[in-house]
């Protein structure tokens, strides 16, 4: 039997159904494709929230500006391609607030530490101690395994099924 | 929490026609034929099918037994106190509850896992595997055969920092023997390409997830890919159904990577039904702290599951401190 | 009860890549992939595993929709009304219906048995008949496979009078390739000697009937045996776990006639458990018109079930006219 | 695998279980071998009854008086060997009551029919028009499958579980 796997994207994704006997904002059911489609490049867009740890939806379209955490990341491409670079950061530059990306007011002066290109399935460190730039020719779309930091947008009543949109 | 009993599992028997043994543990036996596990307490017993009960006991002592309550079935199941664990018969079953046979102890956790790798180990015969996908082994029914010599339990695999660094823990690879499931062949895979400046090796790093999820060879099992502080993400390669129903004491998180599975949502206390979720790629959900759920995957699909690992979390949610959902919607 | 709908079974479409195809009868759909049926209905929708979906769609056929309700599993089932038939999602269970999704429609009885029929051919393939005991048959799980020409449903074999009597069902027979099955292989087998008068030939009639009931290649699939007025004696041989859950509009008899069947016994409205019974051979219970039941046969066993055939009988009972258990105490 | 077949027996008999949340009575649950170890001979003790229809245990041993009914009644051999003696009824021999088997205060005067012996697991057809005598050497045990009549003996308070039983 050839088996089809069902991936979404940008352009096709198909969002499923949540039908519950209770309060559907409980279950916070959104859609990264929806979302990033919904965002401005870069937004980074919280759809995950377990007290302060988060998952965040980029739109990568462009050239973002230049980011750090004080912990390490993780970014899952999920949609087109992405180019993350990245600069060596001194230990003094290295952010210590609590948690989450932090967008630098340039690019940090260091040395390029190289640069990572990565497809769909492909899941990238965002390591503490780097600064990373990301970049994308086209629109695509990842998943960032993060903290909630200063960048994290949440829009919940937005991109959320809460069971009062209109029919 | 009632008294934690010192017991220690015991065989009862072996049954003469069917070659398997029986066991107590505590106040509960369990026993098994060609077909059935019976578990049995001072109140009442339970027949559950072989297969859904050795797929389920497998699980949880390969998790550990996971975040909160592991039930096997509606009736029986396991709830994990870290360090201590209930077995209960009925105990979240209003119907068992009203006629008031349900039941519940609590043992040391070392003192249930090797009760239930007791039990595991010999009622699995060889040719069958109750971490495989049913389409994938053979089926547990019928006497006992030869004994598997291979380990039984495929425990998770967990990655310190994240999957194929050096040092952590290495991809699933074709050279190892691990090849793309046959649910997944139609995946176009690709490495991704780093480039490293002199002086940096070993710092960038960058992996194909989808690759290492499609190479499992075990099916709802998670394993952590990749870890910011207390933030367990685990991925896993779902077909059939999720062999227990899990009521968890935190709130979880989904995230569909490929095709849909079904989730079953019921309440966490009384099993009641609340409805369904059904997840399609990209869609994410969280899954609250006081409702149980059950997953079915027609076809094997990649999911990855987010559980906050922050040590007596269990404890602020049951206190109240903490809402049993995740999100404020302000 | 509500209206009789005139609806008839239409195709709704095939999966390309299983090859199953999808029906629909009324507000029901029914579709199934390689693991699972699944039917929704307006408010909601169910899925099962396929094997015990075709399991008690089969024999609900088979037996014509049988005396009350037919649960395929808590949620889903038929309730006969003799004539016209009710398809039901979530009606007798007390969660659906706190929830607001359960959902009932009447159809003719005819219209019923061609849809199920009609799915049953279409999702069941050869090397798998749902009529055999687990251990004897294949599996259903997978794609699509090559059709079954043979015919899928052996109904109620139904003696007029008494089996094996000159133009009544004739018993079984090595002769007509029905082996004794395995699990009754050690049974002692002898027929009975009959000495007739001259004259009196046909008149005097004796069967060894546990030959008859070792040799059926089915199981949970009664047959009649021999009949007082409206007295319906059936026997059958019973092995894995009977693939319904039984809420008679009666009350009907069990009589162990070899090893051991478990009961479960629930309430018939509610599902809620009630306990077990387990019977042994020379065992005899009856089963009231308020539970639900459903048996468990770890070894192939006989069984012999008396059901009262009286027309309208469910009425009576319905209307309380007679009471939900056989007996006066006195 | 051997499998092995538990059939019971006068002497060798395992009873089940009912643990209920309910009326015990309701389910009338007993062992035919129990019923036969504890009847007189010949005895027809009730173990089944919906409504007029019943199941009666009957005790072999020795040699029964002769009955008949009014429609076709079958026994079932559980436990030893029972030759069943057939005489041929005239038609208005043939009991006109409503139901069950009736006992004759003789050996009725018409034709032997002949003879049928059956041990375990066999099944006898006691046809109407017919009178018949059970006779056993030895204790055995049938289950007949009749109606309620005026040999039916009913005690279901000694044979049935019903959750009063000292323990
Ligand atoms: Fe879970
Ligand atoms: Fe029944």
């Amino acid at each position: 039997m050839a088996y089809q796997t069902r991936t979404g994207s940008l352009d096709a994704y198909e969002k499923g159904v949540i039908e519950l006997d209770d309060d559907l904002r409980k279950y916070a059911f959104s859609n990264i494709f929806e979302v990033a489609n919904a965002s401005q490049p870069f937004e980074r867009v919280a759809v995950v929230q377990n007290l302060e740890y988060t998952a965040e939806v980029v739109r990568s379209e462009g050239e973002s500006g230049w980011y750090a955490a004080p912990h390490d990341e993780f970014a899952i491409v999920m949609d087109g391609e992405i180019t993350f670079h990245f600069v060596k950061l001194e230990d003094d530059q290295v952010p210590s607030h609590e948690g989450g990306a932090v967008r630098l007011g340039a690019k940090p002066n260091g040395p390029n530490m190289g640069r990572v290109t990565a497809r769909r399935g492909h899941q990238v460190l965002l390591p503490k101690g780097a600064a990373y730039q990301i970049t994308s020719a086209s629109p695509a779309v990842a998943i960032l395994q993060t903290c909630d930091g200063p960048e994290t947008v949440k829009r919940w009543s937005e991109i959320c099924v809460t069971g009062k949109e209109k029919a | 929490m009632s008294n934690v009993l010192e017991a220690k599992v015991a065989k009862v028997g072996t049954d003469e026609v069917t070659g398997y043994s029986s066991y107590q543990l505590g106040s509960f036996t369990f026993r098994r034929d060609e077909y059935f596990a019976h578990v049995s307490w001072p109140k009442g017993s339970h027949i559950m099918e072989v297969d859904r009960f050795l797929r389920a006991m497998v699980r949880d002592i390969g998790w550990g037994f996971f975040y909160g309550w592991i039930f096997f079935d509606d009736i029986f199941g396991t709830t994990n106190h870290y360090g201590t664990v209930d077995i209960f018969a009925g105990s979240y079953d209003r119907g068992c509850k009203e006629a008031g046979i349900d039941f519940l102890e609590t043992f040391k956790a070392e003192a249930v896992s090797e009760a239930f790798e007791t039990i595991s180990r010999d009622w699995i015969s060889e040719g069958y595997d109750p971490l495989n996908a049913p389409l994938e082994t053979g089926t547990p029914i019928g006497p006992k055969g030869k004994e598997r010599t291979d380990p039984l339990l495929r425990a998770f695999i967990a990655a310190e920092r994240m999957l194929g660094l050096e040092g952590d823990t290495p991809l699933r690879s074709e050279g190892a023997g691990q090849g793309i499931n046959r649910a997944f062949a139609d995946l176009e895979m690709s490495e991704p390409d780093i480039e490293c400046e002199p002086g940096f090796e070993g710092q960038l790093h960058a992996i194909n997830l989808f690759d290492h999820i499609a190479r499992s060879d075990v099916t709802w099992n998670p394993s952590i890919s990749a870890v910011t502080r207390a933030n367990i993400c685990c991925v896993t390669s779902e077909e059939h159904m999720l062999p227990v129903i899990h009521g968890n004491d935190r709130n979880e998180w989904f995230i569909q990577l490929t095709d849909e599975i079904h989730w079953n949502i019921a309440d966490k206390e009384s099993g009641a039904p609340r409805g369904r979720v059904v997840m399609k790629a990209g869609d994410v959900c969280a899954m609250p702290a006081d409702i149980r759920h059950q997953g079915f995957s027609p076809k094997r699909s990649m999911l990855m599951v987010m559980e906050n690992g922050t040590p007596d979390l269990e404890k602020r949610y049951a206190s109240g401190e903490l809402k049993p959902y995740p999100v404020d919607f302000g």
